[in-house]
């Protein structure tokens, strides 16, 4: 039963990162259609800047700062730079596009900051609270926890209250008829990669220090991770994608417990069949479109 | 271009790769061999997701099935058409199983899945280590090659063997009806339904089809190496086949050579052309970026692919 | 290339040349700290070529990025042996990558010196003739650090987690062959970067010794992660994953949580600024290096580096690929390493065994003598030689 | 009255062949212009070209006597200009409501959204049915009144409308002829009107146009006989 | 013309179908005897398309049955073809990157087929062109010799008027009066249904309204409520 408890916080407190991220990649689908795989390499990029921020001051909080700034600013510049001149008849061309900025990026890091892994600090203690000899959740799961839950509520309220969500909404899945309407699509585009990116970088801060360290390919794992748990949430669903991450890291902790590390990616592909094929669109997914 | 011309283009282009055999330095002609590996998971793709619009994240690992297929049948003591043929079987097995799921999987979701896929190898390989020895693999003892060719040479024929008969199969089956079928899913699955056309059905073969050539390049690997680990099929592997088909032009078997040719030549140009640089740093790392960057600006320069550049087009359509 | 008189007829040796080559991950997650070890060597290969080279000859390295991939691997050695014609590939890294190119290299007769890693695949004289290790081996290790953790934790509960490979299971071998059974043991998967399951079974079966076969980040992690649910067992690292430079900079402000913990290695640490090897190399590194800091990777680079050019030296100045198997076979050099390297006709593993180190006040250091063992049921016994003083000019001699 | 909308030699189309050829227009403001033509004579494409989803090759177009050249497709809008595309201009991902919404998020003053809204809920009474149904979900028909009553919540000046009647119901093709009617006559709404349906257009028209190939070939307020058999069909 | 089982054609038996709390259809029974051209009209919304749905099988009823030629028919989409049955759709539904003729042949094998289904409709001159580039209602007739290139016995058509010019509806009039096969149509083109329709079908908000000859619909009052309203 203790260690049941155990594995249960273990992979709420994993989970809750990966629901971190995936909401990063939920709301540039929202905002753009598009699967942003370079969204990992992004949020590093980022933390890089953070963290150097954070050791040349001393001050977490100013590059934790830096590195959402960091990502406002990336995300937008990918958007105005690159992403603006895909040819989006295939939509496999942005994802082209994205792989190749992976490698940018990776490639970039690697060059100015080498291949070690560097410390990536958490801003409060990484010790759990223990209740009868089970370590439950540290305060940094709770302020990951807390994160999360605060990006969400912006982002329902962002999509479902606010003029710009709907202008955003509208700009991704009809660019032509929203342009008619008198909605700047192309700002909206920016504004969906930047605030993605700015997420991302967010859910950077919170999964790196949870991981070996900073490292040009720090998130690559985590980018599998989060896109999974975005898929059993429903890419539509910021709630979906919270609980698609928990469910992961769940899923992750019981059966490195109880069955074995190595058995964990067969469980999470066995999750994905039977999540999918029972709901195509995710746990959270609306109804199927009418087509006829 | 009828159906005859590009058979014929392709026997053609087949014979010039086993002409250049004869020619080229070993090294050359080992590399030759893989991008004829290659081709065949390409073209295979190239139906699949260029043809039928399902993204597959996944065809690495469908390569390491077949693969290890052949290195646990040529371990057996099987021969080796044998174990290509063992290795055809049962990919076109996984690879129905999975495309039975993805037939009902759309966009992302099947991305997402595919991806699951992808990343499952290393994991299967530790599961069950009495068989694929985890991390560490499996050696495959092949016989040598007759005395009169170079290891290289026979390598470099049987992949593209393998690879015309893929290219010619496939040329048969897309440039029909099947072909039309299809584009029509892709297109619009109610008007094709109403066409007469089983969406699920079609899916599932495209699936099955293009996983069977995975399983062919895969095994074709598996004898270039000598050997098969979970490491050699990585997650990056499955991306970069994907960006092979969408730069060598998505939809046409001529892209799907271009992308075969760009995965060896690509990474190895970066290489050399960053060789004379040499700063801790940047070794490795400045040919990554380089091969990023050439990835994206083709990719906005010609964003239908490189065999659908002016120069190339022309020859394809006349 | 039976090698005449010129050794015109030796691949990648001209009368002025030797091109050798290695593949390393350059780039990719395997990167860490390996990155760092071709550059090393080449620094020194530089180092001696600025005095004049081998017999005359200057030593071209060149490093391939294989991303810790073995399709890469098969790529970039081909490209190697058949493209660049190099003379010898020198201290390939990794058991899954390069276990795919010895056969490869068997086949095109090419020396496959110093493999860097532990696995026992490298000695099998009689199978690949031109394969030679560097490493000790990691159930060496197994057994001289439970040999250790049996004569000062006893009676404690002593666990296991390792990684889920060659790595881990030859370890816990060791490790078993002189404990016996461990009270616990888990695994890990470096695809998965969380070890709060394992670490939390570990505290529950009640460890109070836990073995680590891992790699640098998982060893951080296994740490970090056991402090977080206030599990303080002692630790007992494989040389693989205990370089506490590494460490400190993956824990952050988490560092000081490596205390006490025990290691051992064969060569020099960076640290030990007294040793005149670390002197030597980082002499050598200031010059050659490009202004890296000189690490344990570093050190294991330019100790791989030495190692080769004794092997050269000894092989002579008709330098042959059969000539240089000879003179590794051969064996007796001696370098900056603990222990010596066994290399004998029927022989081709690496280093010895090991001397036991430990954590404190920040520094690692090394304690007591080293032990040899073997990979058996042999004895762990104290190697009491002393240690070699580098040559003057840094540059074994001729022998 | 002076003109609203003044086309001078307009020529655009998709590739290099030009689809419309030098034309010239002009239409009244509260006017109605019917603009006929065969299937393929370019209509569609002269909406396009005037609101901006194409670029003209050459020639250009005045709204208020100002050339709308370098004016972007999404400030039309704020100009007063509203276009009804061709087909289904309906954001079928998100709901009636947030579709009306959209037609008058460009306007500051709320409170007459608002009571353009209930008053388009009001006309379209299949819409007020279904204000929380994603679009995917409506009938043909449906789609079509909701992409015309999200432009009406507008309030525009120039309503360019492509086919409004397509997939419509009789009586409901007649009550948005009707409203056009009242709308210009109550607030001097221009519209500009594209339709198959020659006779119901006719009927509310203060002036037609007809194009054929690209080119206009007839405009006036009433069409002959020869005209429509040459053009029209009937 | 193949020969041809005795059979009575297409009915549909006391059909409901509930999208969560909305009624699109309700209670509807329908005859379609072979060779006979059925009209269905009503307002938008009442349930034309939904109705089409069902007997293609892409919607379930959720209560009701349909038979054709007495037997049960649980329809599968893909399976209508096979079964002598073809629809076109309300919009276009053209394939975009198929040519017009590889357009009709999908899920077909016979050029010579395809080629007189194209000119019979009117289309054969645009065969190798692709359909973005098309006049709409080109585009229409192809998609029409697209249900007609497997010779159906029932066919579907929604809206096929929907965009036609006055000729162009006079000449899809002409086509539908000489097909052999019965046909079930849906338009809101009132001169075209009156004039090609044996008897019609009113919906609205999903019930049957109304039900007989063109004549006793047009005199219909209820009709003119709902439907016509002053146009008629
Ligand atoms: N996207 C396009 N690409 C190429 N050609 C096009 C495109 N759209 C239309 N055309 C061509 O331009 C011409 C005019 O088309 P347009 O749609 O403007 O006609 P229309 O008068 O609106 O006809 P309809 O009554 O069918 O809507 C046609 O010949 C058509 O084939
Ligand atoms: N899949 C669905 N989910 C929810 N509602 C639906 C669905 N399909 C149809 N409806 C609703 O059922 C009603 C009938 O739709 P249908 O498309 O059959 O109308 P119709 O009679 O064809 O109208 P129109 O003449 O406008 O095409 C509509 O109100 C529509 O919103
Ligand atoms: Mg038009
Ligand atoms: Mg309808």
């Amino acid at each position: 039963m203790d260690r049941f408890v155990f594995l249960t916080f273990d992979g709420l407190s994993r989970g809750a990162v990966y629901a971190a991220f995936a909401l990063a990649l939920v709301l540039i689908w929202r905002a753009t259609r598009i699967v942003n795989f370079a969204q990992g390499a992004m949020a590093v990029a980022t933390a890089y800047a953070g963290f150097e921020v954070s050791a040349a001051t001393g001050s977490y909080w100013l590059g934790f700062a830096v590195a959402i700034a960091a990502g406002l600013i990336l995300g937008a510049v990918t958007e105005r730079v690159v992403m603006r001149f895909v040819d989006h008849s295939s939509p496999l061309n942005g994802v082209v596009v994205a792989l190749g900025l992976v490698l940018v990026i990776q490639g970039g890091l690697g060059m100015i900051f080498g291949s070690e892994f560097r410390p990536a600090e958490a801003p409060f203690s990484r010790d759990a609270f223990t209740v009868g000899g089970v370590a439950l959740l540290s305060r940094f799961d709770l302020f990951v926890f807390a994160a999360v839950g605060i990006v969400v509520a912006l982002l329902a309220l962002l999509f479902t209250r606010t003029h710009t969500g709907l202008r955003m909404r509208a700009a991704a899945f009809a660019p032509d008829v929203s342009r008619l309407l008198g909605v700047n699509v192309s700002g909206m585009l920016t504004l969906g990669w930047a605030l993605a990116a700015a997420v991302g970088s967010l859910a950077g801060m919170l999964v790196l220090p949870t991981e070996l360290g900073l490292h040009p390919n720090a998130m690559d794992i985590v980018f599998v991770s989060s896109f999974t748990a975005a898929v059993v949430g429903g890419l539509d669903s910021a709630i979906g994608s919270v609980l698609g991450g928990l469910i992961v890291g769940l899923l992750l902790s019981y059966v490195s417990g109880y069955l074995g590390a190595t058995v964990a990616p067969i469980a999470v592909l066995i999750l994905l069949v039977v999540v999918l094929l029972g709901r195509p669109g995710g746990l959270f997914s609306r109804s199927a479109a009418r087509t006829v | 271009m009828s159906g005859k011309m590009k058979i014929a283009t392709i026997v053609a282009g087949v014979a010039v790769v086993v002409v250049l055999t004869l020619v080229f330095p070993p090294f050359r002609t080992y590399q030759l061999a893989t991008v004829g590996a290659y081709l065949c998971v390409t073209a295979g793709l190239t139906v699949l997701t260029g043809l039928n619009g399902q993204l597959s994240l996944g065809h690495g690992a469908l390569m390491a099935t077949g693969a290890y297929t052949l290195a646990l049948s040529v371990n057996a003591g099987w021969p080796l058409t044998v174990a290509f043929a063992a290795a055809l079987v049962v990919t076109t097995v996984i690879g129905g199983v999975i495309g039975l799921a993805a037939a009902r999987l759309r966009g992302p979701y099947l991305a997402g899945l595919t991806l699951a896929v992808a990343v499952v190898v290393p994991a299967v390989a530790s599961t069950f280590d009495g068989t694929f020895n985890s991390d560490q693999g499996l050696s495959v003892a092949l016989e040598p090659p007759p005395e009169t060719v170079t290891v290289e040479q026979w390598q470099a024929w049987l992949a593209w063997g393998a690879a015309l008969v893929v290219l010619v199969l496939l040329q048969l089956l897309v440039g029909g009806r099947f072909g039309r079928e299809l584009k029509a899913v892709r297109d619009d699955e109610t008007a094709a339904r109403l066409a007469g056309v089983s969406v699920a059905r079609t899916q599932v073969l495209a699936f099955v089809v293009s996983a069977a050539c995975a399983g062919l390049g895969g095994a074709l690997f598996a004898v270039l190496a000598q050997s098969v680990s979970p490491g050699a099929f990585p997650l990056s592997l499955s991306l970069f086949l994907v960006m092979a088909i969408v730069i060598g032009g998505l939809g046409s078997l001529a892209g799907a050579a271009w992308g075969a040719v760009l995965l060896v030549a690509l990474p190895a140009l970066a290489h050399t052309a960053t060789e004379g640089i040499d700063a801790q740093r940047l070794e490795g790392n400045l040919p990554l970026a380089l091969f990023g960057v050439t990835l994206i600006v083709v990719m906005l320069a010609a964003p239908g692919g490189i065999a659908n550049l002016r120069p190339f087009r022309k020859r394809s359509k006349a | 290339e039976s090698g005449g008189g010129g050794g015109s007829s030796t691949p990648g040796v001209t009368d002025t040349d030797i091109l050798i080559g290695t593949h390393m991950p350059l780039t990719g997650p395997a990167a860490a700290g390996y990155s760092k070890i071709a550059p090393a060597s080449k620094a020194y290969f530089d180092y001696v070529n600025a005095n004049g080279g081998v017999h005359g000859r200057k030593i071209t390295y060149k490093i391939m990025d294989d991303t810790y991939n073995p399709a890469t691997t098969q790529q970039v050695v081909r490209e190697l042996v058949l493209q660049d014609k190099v003379f010898a590939v020198l201290n390939g890294l990794g058991t899954p990558t390069h276990t795919g190119v010895l056969d490869f290299l068997k086949t095109n007769r090419v020396p496959d010196l110093f493999v860097a890693s532990g696995s026992r695949s490298w000695n099998q004289p009689d199978k690949y003739p031109g394969t030679f290790g560097f490493n000790v081996d990691y159930t060496v290790e197994g057994k001289i650090l439970a040999t250790h953790v049996k004569e000062t934790q006893a009676g404690k509960k002593v666990c296991f987690l390792g990684q889920d490979d060659d790595f881990g299971q030859d370890s816990l071998a060791g490790i078993e062959k002189v404990l016996g059974p461990v009270a616990a043991k888990q695994s890990y998967v470096t695809s998965n970067p969380n070890v709060g399951p394992q670490m939390g079974a570990l505290k529950q079966a009640g460890c109070q010794v836990v073995m680590l076969a891992t790699v640098p980040g998982f060893t951080a992690l296994s740490i970090g992660t056991a402090a977080k649910i206030g599990f303080k067992p002692q630790f007992v690292v494989s040389q693989v994953g205990a370089d506490l430079g590494t460490l400190t900079k993956s824990l952050g402000a988490a560092a000081p949580l490596t205390e006490g913990l025990i290691s051992a290695n064969y060569l020099p640490l960076a640290t030990d600024t007294a040793n005149p090897w670390i002197q030597l190399f980082t002499k050598v590194n200031t010059q050659y290096n490009a202004g890296a800091e000189l690490d344990n990777n570093a050190v294991y680079g330019m100790s791989v580096a030495y190692l080769f050019v004794q092997s050269l030296q000894a092989a002579g100045k008709d330098l042959t690929r059969d000539g240089l198997i000879a003179a590794v076979e051969k064996g007796g050099f001696q370098g900056p390493g603990l222990v010596p390297v066994r290399f004998a006709k029927g022989d081709h593993s690496g280093y010895a065994g090991e001397q036991l180190s430990k954590v404190e006040g920040g520094k690692q250091i090394y304690f007591g003598t080293p032990f040899t063992t073997d990979d058996d049921a042999g004895a762990v016994t104290a190697y009491t030689t002393a240690p070699v003083a580098p040559p003057q000019n840094g540059i074994p001699a001729a022998s | 009255m002076t003109a609203l909308l003044r086309t001078e030699s307009l020529t655009a189309g998709y590739g290099a062949a030009p689809v419309l050829h030098e034309v010239d227009l002009d239409v009244e403001t509260g006017s109605i212009t019917a603009v006929l033509g065969a299937n393929g004579a370019g209509k569609t494409t002269l909406l396009r070209t005037l609101s901006g989803l194409l670029p003209a090759t050459h020639g250009r177009v005045l709204l208020d006597g100002k050339d709308l050249r370098g004016v972007r497709v999404e400030e039309m809008v704020r100009r007063g200009v509203a276009h009804v595309p061709e087909g289904r201009g309906v954001v079928t991902e998100l709901t009636v409501d947030e579709n009306l919404r959209l037609g008058g998020l460009w306007r500051k003053d709320r409170a007459d959204v608002r009571k353009a809204t209930a008053e388009v809920y009001e006309l379209f009474e299949p819409l007020a049915r279904r204000r929380k149904f994603p679009g995917h979900q409506l009938s043909g028909g449906e789609r079509q009144l909701l992409a015309l009553g999200r432009a009406l919540v507008g309030r525009p000046r120039l309503l360019l409308l492509d086919e409004p009647s397509l997939g419509l119901a009789p009586k409901i093709t007649a009550q948005i002829m009707t409203l056009l009617g009242t709308l210009r006559d109550r607030s001097g709404l221009t519209v500009l009107l594209v339709e198959q349906n020659v006779r119901g257009a006719l009927a509310i028209a203060d002036e037609a146009v007809v194009l054929a190939l690209g080119r206009v070939v007839t405009r006036g307020t009433d069409i002959n006989d020869e005209m429509r058999h040459a053009y029209l069909g009937f | 013309m193949p020969h041809q089982p005795p059979s009575d054609g297409l009915t549909l038996h006391d059909i409901s179908v509930r999208f969560g709390g909305l009624t699109a259809l309700d209670g509807v029974s329908l005859r379609v005897p072979p060779g006979r051209t059925v009209g269905v009209i009503g307002p938008n919304g009442a349930g034309k398309t939904t109705l089409f749905n069902v007997v293609c099988g892409f919607v379930a009823p959720t209560s009701g049955q349909l038979t054709l030629d007495g037997r049960p028919l649980r329809p599968r989409p893909h399976q209508l073809k096979k079964r002598g049955i073809a629809r076109t759709l309300q919009g276009v539904g053209l394939f975009p990157s198929l040519t017009v003729l590889e357009n009709v042949l999908v899920g077909e094998s016979d050029r010579d087929r395809a080629e007189a289904a194209l000119e019979r409709c009117g289309a054969a001159s645009y065969r190798d062109e692709k359909p973005a580039s098309l006049p709409y209602a080109i585009r229409k007739r192809v998609a029409l010799a697209r249900a007609l290139v497997s010779d159906p016995r029932l066919l579907l058509l929604d809206e096929p008027a929907g965009g036609l010019g006055v000729q162009e509806i006079e000449e899809l009039g002409e086509l539908i009066t000489g097909l052999s096969c019965s046909v079930l149509l849906v338009e809101h083109h009132m001169d075209l249904v009156m004039t090609v329709c044996d008897e019609i079908l009113v919906l609205d908000f999903g019930k049957p309204v109304a039900h007989g000859t063109p004549e006793e619909i047009r005199t219909d009052e209820a009709v003119a409520d709902a439907y016509l309203g002053a146009a008629a």
